[in-house]
C-alpha cells in the first residue's frame, strides 16, 4: 500500500489560476521524495492538497489508504510551512511543544522533547523568547523542531531549510536524513535547491509551469547512508545535471489565466 | 528598581502636565471672561465645594461604581458569548445580528423607563440593566472581528493538527482576538459608568451620583454638580486604567514597537 | 504577510437565493424572539413571577400590541402614531448624521494625533478617557446654552448642538479604535516606509490608515447607533420636542398606563440604529473587499 | 388691533416641563393672537428633565421662564439675578398618594413607611408636612424618603406606601390605569388623596421670572407679556376642553382626555384668586421662603426683593382697561367634570 | 569618500541579546559586498542599521559622507526585506509603485516603469493580483522588483532570493548584475548562499555567531563582467572554499546572552 496516491488532481483557484493540472503520484514506505519546480509552479498547492489544507477542484487523494481527510484526523503527518507560522503569543519552547500538548503528553515529557528538538535545531537558549526576537532562519527552525516533535510517520516539508545558511543547512540535512532512517518515516519535501534535492531524496518530482504539472519523475540511485562524501560523487553530479536539465525543459515564465 | 519606578512616574509627568495647563486655563478663562458660574465654574470654587462634602460624594461615586461594575460584567459577559457564538456558528450569527444591534440601537435614555419598570429603580439592578446593555455590543462587535482576524496559515497548521474547533479556539482564536476584546473592554468601562449615570437621572437612590447631580444643578448648586461630575471621571478614569492594567498583563508577549514614526 | 499563498475564504454570495434564505432565517428568528417574550409573560403572569422583575401587562406588553400601538393614533383627531415617530425619527437621523460625521472625523483626528507621538499620547489619552466618563446628560444643558446663545459670535441652531452632543459619544469609540489600530501596523512594513523615509503623513495615509481600517469599523459600527443615542439624549435640553427624544419622554412619563407606545418608539428608534448600523456595514463591505481575512 | 409686526417685541418664554396643560395658559394665549394684541412675538420653549429654567433664563437663552418658587429662590440663593414677575399658579398641586387598602389614612401615619417624592426642590412641602408629625425626612428618622421617578410604576407596584403625584398629573396616571385584578380603572375610591395644600404646607409653585437686568430695561415687555398670558388663563378657566385640545395640537404626543384632566386641575391651583391672577400673596410667599430655608433649598432668609408685584398688578390694570369686563379673579369658577378613561384617550 | 562606513557598531537588543558586536566596515562606491554568517548572526541586523531602521547601541555609521538618518532621508537607498513585506491591501502592480509614488512620479511614468520591473522579475500578467494570491517567490520577487524600480544608488537586500527556485535564482542574478554594473551602484547583500556570495560580489564579508562580528573579508578576484562560464572556473571553486573555511571557523552555536 502506498502512503500516498494521487491521482488525477487539479486544482484551480478562484479567479481562475490553474496551480496543478493532472496529477498522478504515488509515494511508497519509506521514500524521501522531492518536489522542485519553479517558483509558482505548484509545489506547496500539492503539498497542501495531500496534507488536506485545500481541496483538489478534481481527482482523488489518498494517504496511508484512506482519504487525505482522515488521515489528517489521525494525526498521520507532521507539517512545515514555507514560512514558519508561529504563533506570537507563544514561547520558543511553548511553539515546539503544541502538537505534544495537543497529542496529551505530560508536562515532564513534553519538556525533556522540547529540549532534545531545540537541541537538534541549535536553538538550546531561546526556550523563553517570543518569535519575533529570532532572526529569520531561527524562526524556521523553531517551526521544523515543532513538525519533527511528535515524530510523524509521514513528513511534508515545505521549502524548510530555504531561510538558512549554507552550513547550518547542510547540518539540518544530515539531521533529516539521518531521523529519517532511524524512523524508517516518510518524507515529502519541497526544495528549490538542486543539490539538497539529490542528497535528500530518493526520487525527484520536477514540476513545471503553466499549469503546474509533472514533468519528469527522476529515481536517485545513490547509496544509502549519504554523507559528506556523496556530495562529492560523480553520480551526484549527473543526477544534478539531469534535474537541471529537467527544470530548463519545464519553461519558467507562468502566466496567470 | 527606582529606575523603573522613576521611569514610570516620568511615564505620567506629561499627563500631569497637561491636567496643570487645563486647570488654570479654565480658571483664567473663566477668571477673565466672566463666565457665569451656570455656565462653567471655577476649578477653585469646584475644588471648594470638592473639599467640603468628600464623604458624600465618595459614597455616591462608590455606589454608582457598583451599578457600572455591574452591570460591566454583565454586559461583557453576554457580549463575548454571543460573540463566540455568532464567530463560530455563522448561520446563527446572520441570524442574531440584526437583533443585536436592534437591542443595541434603542436609546438608553428610552431604557431607563423600562428597565424602571422591570427593577426597581431604587436598587442597583436597573442601573446594571442600562450599564450592561451599553457594554455589551461594543464587546460583542469587536470579539466577533477579533475572533474572525486569525491568519489563514495559523488555521491551516490546526487544521493539520486536526483539533477540534474548541481547541483552535482557545489556542489560536482566544490570544488572536484579545487585544480585540481589550479595546472594546476600554470602551465599555467609561461606559458602563455613563450608562450608570443616565439611568440613575430617571429615578434613582438619592446616594448616587447622577441623581445628586440632577438635584445640585436644577437647585443652581452647580460647583456641587461639577464636583460629582469631578467625581464620576475619578471613578471611570480608574476602571479604565483597571482594565488597561488587566491588558498590559494578558498580552505581555506583543512586542512593545521600539521605533515610532520617521 | 503569508509567504505562501492561502485560499481566500469563500465569497459571500450575492446569489437571490441566498439572500431569500436569510431573510427566511431572520423570520424564523423573529418568530423564536416573539416566542420567548410571550412565553415568558404568559408564565410569569400565570405564576405571578417577581424575579428578576414582576411580570405583568406593563412590564412586558404584548409584541402584537407594540405593532398595533403603531397603526392607531394616541390622540384621536392626531395622525397615525408611526407618522408622528417616522417625522421624529427623520428629524432625529438628520441630527445623528451629522453627529455621526462630525464625531468620526474628530475621533479619526485625535486618535491620528496620539498615534503620532507617544508624548501626546501620554499627555492627552487619560483626559480623552475622562471626557467619556463625564456624563453627558449633566453636562448637556451647559454644552447647548455654550453652542447656542445668539449673543456669542459662534452659535449655531439647536439641531446642531444636538449633532454636537451626538459628536461627543461617537468621537471617543472611534479615537480609541484608530489610535489602537494605527500602532497595529506590522513593524516590518513601518521598516519599509522608514526606508523611503517617508514622512508621518505618507506613512499614516498609505500604511497605518488601511491597517487601522479593520479596527476603524467595527468602531464605526458601535459609533452608528452611539450617534442616535447621543441625538436623543441631546434632544431634551436643546428643547427640541420634534424629535425621537421628545417621544420618548412623552411616553416614558406615561409608561404605568401605555406602555405600548414606549416600546413602539423604542421599536423605530433600533430601526434608525439597524439603518444606520447597515450604511457602515455597506461601506466597510464595499472598502475592505481586498482584504484576506473574514470581514466580520 | 391689527398685529404690526415690526413693532412686536420678541420675548421667549422658557416653560418648566414638555409641552402640557400644565401650562394651557401661554398656548392659549398664542393660539388667540393674545400675545401679539399686546405688542409681543412669544416663543414658547418646551422643557425637559434636565432643563433648568432658571439656567436658560439667566444665560440669556430666554428672556422669561416658569419654575416653582423654592426653585427660583435657590437660584437667587448663589446670587442669580433672577425675580419673580407673575405667581400664576397660587396654591399647590401636589399631593400624597397611598392605597386605602394600605390603611395609611392621614400623613401622620406615614410614621415608618417608605414615602415617595421627588427631589430637587419639589420635596419641601412633603418633608414640612411629615415634620408636623413629628418625623425627620432629612435624616430618615421615623420614615424612609425613596426617591421617585417620574413615573408612576413604584406606586402602581406596592414598592412604595405612598407616592408624590400632581393633581393635575400624577393622580390622572394612577386612574387612567387598569387594576390588574378587577380589569377596571383605578379610581379616587381605591386611594386617599392627601393635598399638600390641605396640610398647610402647600408652597407656590408655577410662577414667571426674568433677570432683574433684563426687568429692568424692558418693564412694559413684561407686563404686557404677564397681561397676555393672564388672558390665556382666563380664557382657559372658561374653556378647558378647547384649550386641551390646542396644546394636543402644538405637540404634545399625550391623549386629549388626559389634558383635558390637566387643564381643569391647573385652573384649579390658579382660580379663584382673591388678589386676582398671578399677583404675589405674601404670606404665601413668606411660608415657602421659610420652608426653603428650614430644608437647606436655600442657604440665607429669601428677601421680597425676590419678587417684583408690580408688574402682576399693573398687568391686570392693563388687561381691564383692554377688555372691556374680564373677570381676573375667578371668584363664581367651577371645575368642570371630567371622567378619566384607560390610558388617558 | 566610503559609501558606507561602519565604526565601531554595536547592538543590543532589549533583552540582553547581543546582535553585533564592534564592527568596523568601509564600502566603496561601486562594490558589490556579501554577507554570509550562520543564521542569526545579526546579518539583517546590521543591514538595518545601515538603513537607519534601528539605531545602534553604540558606533556610528555613515552613508555617502552623511549620517545614515540623513541618508535615509535623502533616499539615498532601496531595500529588500529578508520576507517580502508587502501591502495586503495593494495589488502587485501598486505594490511595486509605492516609492515612485512616494517620489512623486506621474501616473504615466509609474506604469510604465512597474511594467518594466515585472517583466524583469518575470511576473507580467500578475499585477493586478494581490499578495495572497502569489506563492511565497512570487512574493519575494515583488518586493525585489520594488527595491529596484527607483534606480537607488545604493541597493541593501536581505536574502532577496531565498525564496527562490534554483534556476530564477541564476536569472535574478544575473540580472542583478548587469544591474549593478550598468548603473554603477553599490549594493550590500546578505546571503547564505556560498555560491551566489562568490559570483556576485566584489568582497565577502565572513560573519560569526556570539555575538555577530566580522570574522573575515575575502575580496573575490574573479574577472567581470560575470556569466555561466565563471561558475566552472577553478578560482571560483577556490574561493567558495575559502568561505565555507571561514564559515567554519566563526563557530556555528549561539546561544543568548
Ligand atoms: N489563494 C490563491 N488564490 C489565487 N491563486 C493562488 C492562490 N494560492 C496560490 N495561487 C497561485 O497558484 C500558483 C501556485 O502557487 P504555489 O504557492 O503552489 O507555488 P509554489 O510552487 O509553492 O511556488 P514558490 O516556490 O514560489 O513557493 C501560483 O501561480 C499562485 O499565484
Ligand atoms: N527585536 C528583537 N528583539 C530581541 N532580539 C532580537 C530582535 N531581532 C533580532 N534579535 C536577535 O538578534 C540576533 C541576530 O538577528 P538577525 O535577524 O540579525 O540574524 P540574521 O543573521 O539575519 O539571521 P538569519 O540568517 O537567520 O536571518 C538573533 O539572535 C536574534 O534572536
Ligand atoms: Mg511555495
Ligand atoms: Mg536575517
Amino acid at each position: 500500500m502506498s502512503v500516498v496516491e494521487i491521482q488525477g488532481v487539479s486544482k484551480e483557484f478562484k479567479g481562475g489560476t490553474v496551480a496543478l493540472q493532472d496529477i498522478d503520484l504515488q509515494i511508497e514506505q519509506g521514500e524521501f521524495v522531492s518536489l522542485i519546480g519553479p517558483s509558482g509552479c505548484g509545489k506547496s498547492t500539492l503539498l497542501r492538497v495531500i496534507g488536506d489544507l485545500i481541496e483538489p477542484s478534481r481527482g482523488a487523494v489518498t494517504v496511508n489508504g484512506k482519504s487525505a481527510r482522515q488521515a489528517r484526523q489521525d494525526h498521520d503527518y507532521g507539517i512545515v510551512f514555507q514560512d514558519a507560522v508561529l504563533y506570537n503569543w507563544r514561547t520558543v519552547a511553548k511553539n515546539v511543544a503544541l502538537p505534544l500538548e495537543l497529542a496529551g503528553w505530560s508536562r515532564e515529557r513534553r519538556q525533556a522533547r522540547v529540549e532534545e528538538m531545540l537541541d537538534l535545531v541549535e536553538l538550546r537558549g531561546f526556550a523563553d523568547h517570543h518569535p519575533w526576537q529570532l532572526s529569520g532562519g531561527m524562526q524556521q527552525r523553531v517551526s521544523i523542531a515543532r513538525a519533527l516533535s511528535f515524530d510523524p510517520a509521514l513528513l511534508l516539508m515545505d521549502e524548510p531549510f530555504g531561510a538558512l545558511d549554507e552550513m547550518t543547512r547542510e547540518r539540518m540535512n544530515a539531521e533529516l536524513l539521518r531521523i529519517w532512517e532511524a524512523s524508517k518515516s516518510t518524507v515529502v519535501f519541497v526544495t528549490h535547491s538542486i543539490a539538497e534535492a539529490v542528497f535528500l531524496s530518493t526520487r525527484i518530482v520536477v514540476m513545471s509551469v503553466r499549469p503546474g504539472r509533472i514533468s519528469k519523475v527522476i529515481p536517485v540511485d545513490l547509496a544509502q547512508p549519504r554523507g559528506t562524501a556523496t556530495r562529492e560523487e560523480p553520480r551526484f553530479f549527473e543526477l544534478a545535471t539531469e534535474v537541471r536539465e529537467a527544470l530548463h525543459l519545464g519553461g519558467h515564465v507562468e502566466v496567470p489565466a | 528598581m527606582t529606575a523603573s519606578i522613576g521611569r514610570r512616574s516620568a511615564e505620567w509627568l506629561p499627563a500631569l502636565g497637561v491636567l496643570v495647563a487645563m486647570i488654570g486655563l479654565w480658571e483664567g478663562l473663566v477668571k477673565a471672561l466672566h463666565v457665569k458660574r451656570f455656565l462653567l465654574p471655577a476649578p477653585d470654587a469646584i475644588w471648594r465645594a470638592f473639599a467640603s462634602n468628600q464623604s458624600l460624594l465618595w459614597r455616591a461615586g462608590w455606589w454608582t461604581f457598583q451599578e457600572a461594575f455591574g452591570g460591566f460584567a454583565i454586559g461583557c459577559i453576554a457580549g463575548i458569548l454571543l460573540a463566540v457564538v455568532v464567530a463560530r456558528f455563522d448561520l446563527l450569527g446572520h441570524a442574531l445580528m440584526p437583533y443585536a444591534i436592534a437591542a443595541n440601537a434603542v436609546p438608553i435614555v428610552a431604557f431607563a423607563p423600562i428597565t424602571n419598570a422591570w427593577f426597581n429603580p431604587l436598587d442597583k439592578s436597573s442601573k446594571m440593566a442600562i450599564a450592561a446593555v451599553l457594554c455589551f455590543f461594543p464587546v460583542f462587535v469587536n470579539v466577533v472581528r477579533g475572533l474572525r482576524s486569525v491568519k489563514p496559515q495559523q488555521l491551516e497548521l490546526m487544521r493539520s493538527y486536526a483539533v477540534g474547533e474548541l481547541t483552535v479556539f482557545r489556542l489560536v482564536r482566544v490570544p488572536t482576538a484579545l487585544p480585540y476584546l481589550f479595546t472594546a473592554l476600554r470602551v465599555a468601562s467609561v461606559l458602563a459608568m455613563i450608562g450608570a449615570i443616565v439611568g440613575e437621572y430617571y429615578g434613582g437612590s438619592l446616594d448616587s451620583l447622577g441623581a445628586n447631580i440632577e438635584q445640585d444643578a436644577s437647585l443652581f448648586q452647580f460647583e456641587r454638580a461639577w464636583a460629582e461630575i469631578v467625581i464620576a471621571c475619578i471613578f471611570g478614569i480608574g476602571f479604565y486604567l483597571a482594565v488597561a492594567a488587566a491588558e498590559r498583563f494578558a498580552t505581555r508577549w506583543q512586542p512593545r514597537i521600539e521605533t515610532s514614526g520617521s | 504577510m503569508a509567504s505562501v499563498a492561502v485560499e481566500r475564504p469563500a465569497e459571500r454570495g450575492v446569489g437571490v437565493k441566498r439572500v431569500g434564505s436569510r431573510g427566511v432565517l431572520l423570520l424564523v428568528v423573529l418568530g423564536v424572539l416573539w416566542g420567548v417574550w410571550e412565553g415568558f409573560r404568559a408564565i410569569g403572569i400565570h405564576y405571578g413571577l417577581t424575579r428578576p422583575f414582576t411580570v405583568d401587562a406593563t412590564s412586558m406588553p404584548h409584541i402584537h400590541d407594540m405593532f398595533k400601538a403603531l397603526f392607531e393614533r394616541p390622540n384621536a383627531e392626531g395622525p397615525l402614531l408611526i407618522v408622528t415617530l417616522l417625522e421624529a425619527a427623520a428629524f432625529t437621523a438628520k441630527e445623528a448624521a451629522l453627529g455621526f460625521a462630525m464625531g468620526s472625523v474628530g475621533g479619526f483626528a485625535i486618535g491620528a494625533l496620539l498615534a503620532h507621538s507617544r508624548m501626546l499620547q501620554r499627555g492627552f489619552l487619560p483626559y480623552v478617557v475622562a471626557s467619556q466618563t463625564v456624563p453627558i446628560l449633566a453636562i448637556a444643558p451647559m454644552v447647548v446654552i455654550w453652542f447656542t446663545n445668539p449673543n456669542s459670535t459662534f452659535h449655531v441652531t439647536a439641531w446642531v448642538a444636538v449633532a454636537i452632543l451626538a459628536s461627543y459619544l461617537t468621537f471617543f469609540p472611534v479615537a480609541i479604535a484608530t489610535l489602537r489600530g494605527l500602532q497595529a501596523t506590522d513593524h516590518r512594513a513601518v521598516e519599509l516606509m522608514r526606508s523611503y523615509a517617508a514622512n508621518r503623513w505618507t506613512v499614516l495615509w498609505k500604511l497605518r490608515f488601511p491597517t487601522a481600517l479593520p479596527y476603524l469599523f467595527s468602531a464605526l459600527k458601535i459609533s452608528a447607533t452611539a450617534s442616535i443615542v447621543g441625538a436623543i439624549i441631546g434632544e431634551s435640553p436643546t428643547s427640541i420636542a420634534g424629535g425621537l427624544g421628545g417621544a420618548i419622554l412623552n411616553f416614558a412619563q406615561f409608561y404605568s398606563f401605555q406602555p405600548q407606545n414606549l416600546w413602539a418608539t423604542n421599536i423605530v428608534a433600533a430601526a434608525l440604529g439597524i439603518a444606520f448600523f447597515l450604511v457602515v456595514v455597506g461601506a466597510e463591505r464595499l472598502v475592505l473587499r481586498h482584504a484576506p481575512e473574514n470581514v466580520a | 388691533a391689527a398685529p404690526k409686526a415690526k413693532q412686536l417685541d420678541k420675548v421667549t418664554l422658557q416653560l418648566k416641563w414638555v409641552t402640557d396643560t400644565q401650562f394651557g395658559g401661554y398656548y392659549a394665549a398664542q393660539q388667540l393672537g393674545y400675545f401679539k394684541k399686546f405688542g409681543l412675538d412669544v416663543t414658547l420653549r418646551p422643557g425637559g428633565p434636565s432643563i433648568t429654567p432658571e439656567q436658560v433664563v439667566a444665560s440669556g437663552q430666554a428672556q422669561v421662564g416658569i419654575d416653582w418658587l423654592p426653585s427660583l429662590l435657590a437660584a437667587r440663593d448663589t446670587g442669580t439675578g433672577l425675580v419673580n414677575i407673575a405667581q400664576m399658579f397660587s396654591k399647590s398641586g401636589m399631593t400624597e398618594l397611598t392605597w386605602k387598602s394600605s390603611g395609611i389614612t392621614s400623613v401622620a401615619q406615614m410614621k415608618n413607611k417608605k414615602v415617595g417624592v421627588w427631589c430637587c426642590g419639589n420635596q419641601y412641602e412633603l418633608y414640612a408636612a411629615l415634620t408636623k408629625y413629628g418625623m425627620d425626612p432629612t435624616k430618615n428618622k421615623g420614615v424612609t424618603i425613596v426617591n421617585q421617578p417620574f413615573d408612576m410604576n413604584l406606586f402602581l407596584q406596592h414598592k412604595v406606601d405612598a407616592a408624590a403625584a400632581m393633581t393635575y398629573n400624577e393622580l390622572a396616571q394612577v386612574m387612567e390605569t387598569k387594576n390588574p385584578k378587577t380589569g377596571k380603572l383605578y379610581t379616587l375610591k381605591d386611594l386617599n388623596v392627601f393635598p399638600m395644600q390641605n396640610e398647610g404646607t402647600g408652597m407656590l409653585e408655577d410662577g414667571l421670572f426674568t433677570t432683574q437686568d433684563w426687568l429692568n430695561s424692558h418693564r412694559d415687555v413684561a407686563m404686557r407679556l404677564v397681561a397676555a398670558s393672564d388672558w390665556g388663563w382666563i380664557y382657559c378657566r372658561d374653556h378647558a376642553v378647547q384649550c386641551a385640545q390646542w396644546v394636543v395640537k402644538a405637540g404634545t404626543a399625550l391623549p386629549a382626555g388626559h389634558q383635558v384632566w390637566e387643564q381643569n386641575e391647573s385652573n384649579k391651583l390658579i382660580w379663584p384668586n382673591k388678589l386676582g391672577i398671578g399677583v404675589m400673596d405674601p404670606k404665601a410667599f413668606a411660608f415657602t421662603a421659610a420652608t426653603s430655608l428650614k430644608y437647606h433649598g436655600i442657604k440665607h432668609a429669601a428677601t421680597r426683593k425676590a419678587y417684583d408685584a408690580q408688574i402682576a398688578k399693573a398687568a391686570l390694570q392693563y388687561l381691564k382697561n383692554h377688555v372691556k369686563g374680564i373677570d381676573v379673579y375667578g371668584k363664581h369658577f367651577k371645575p368642570i367634570h371630567v371622567t378619566l378613561t384607560a390610558g388617558g384617550k
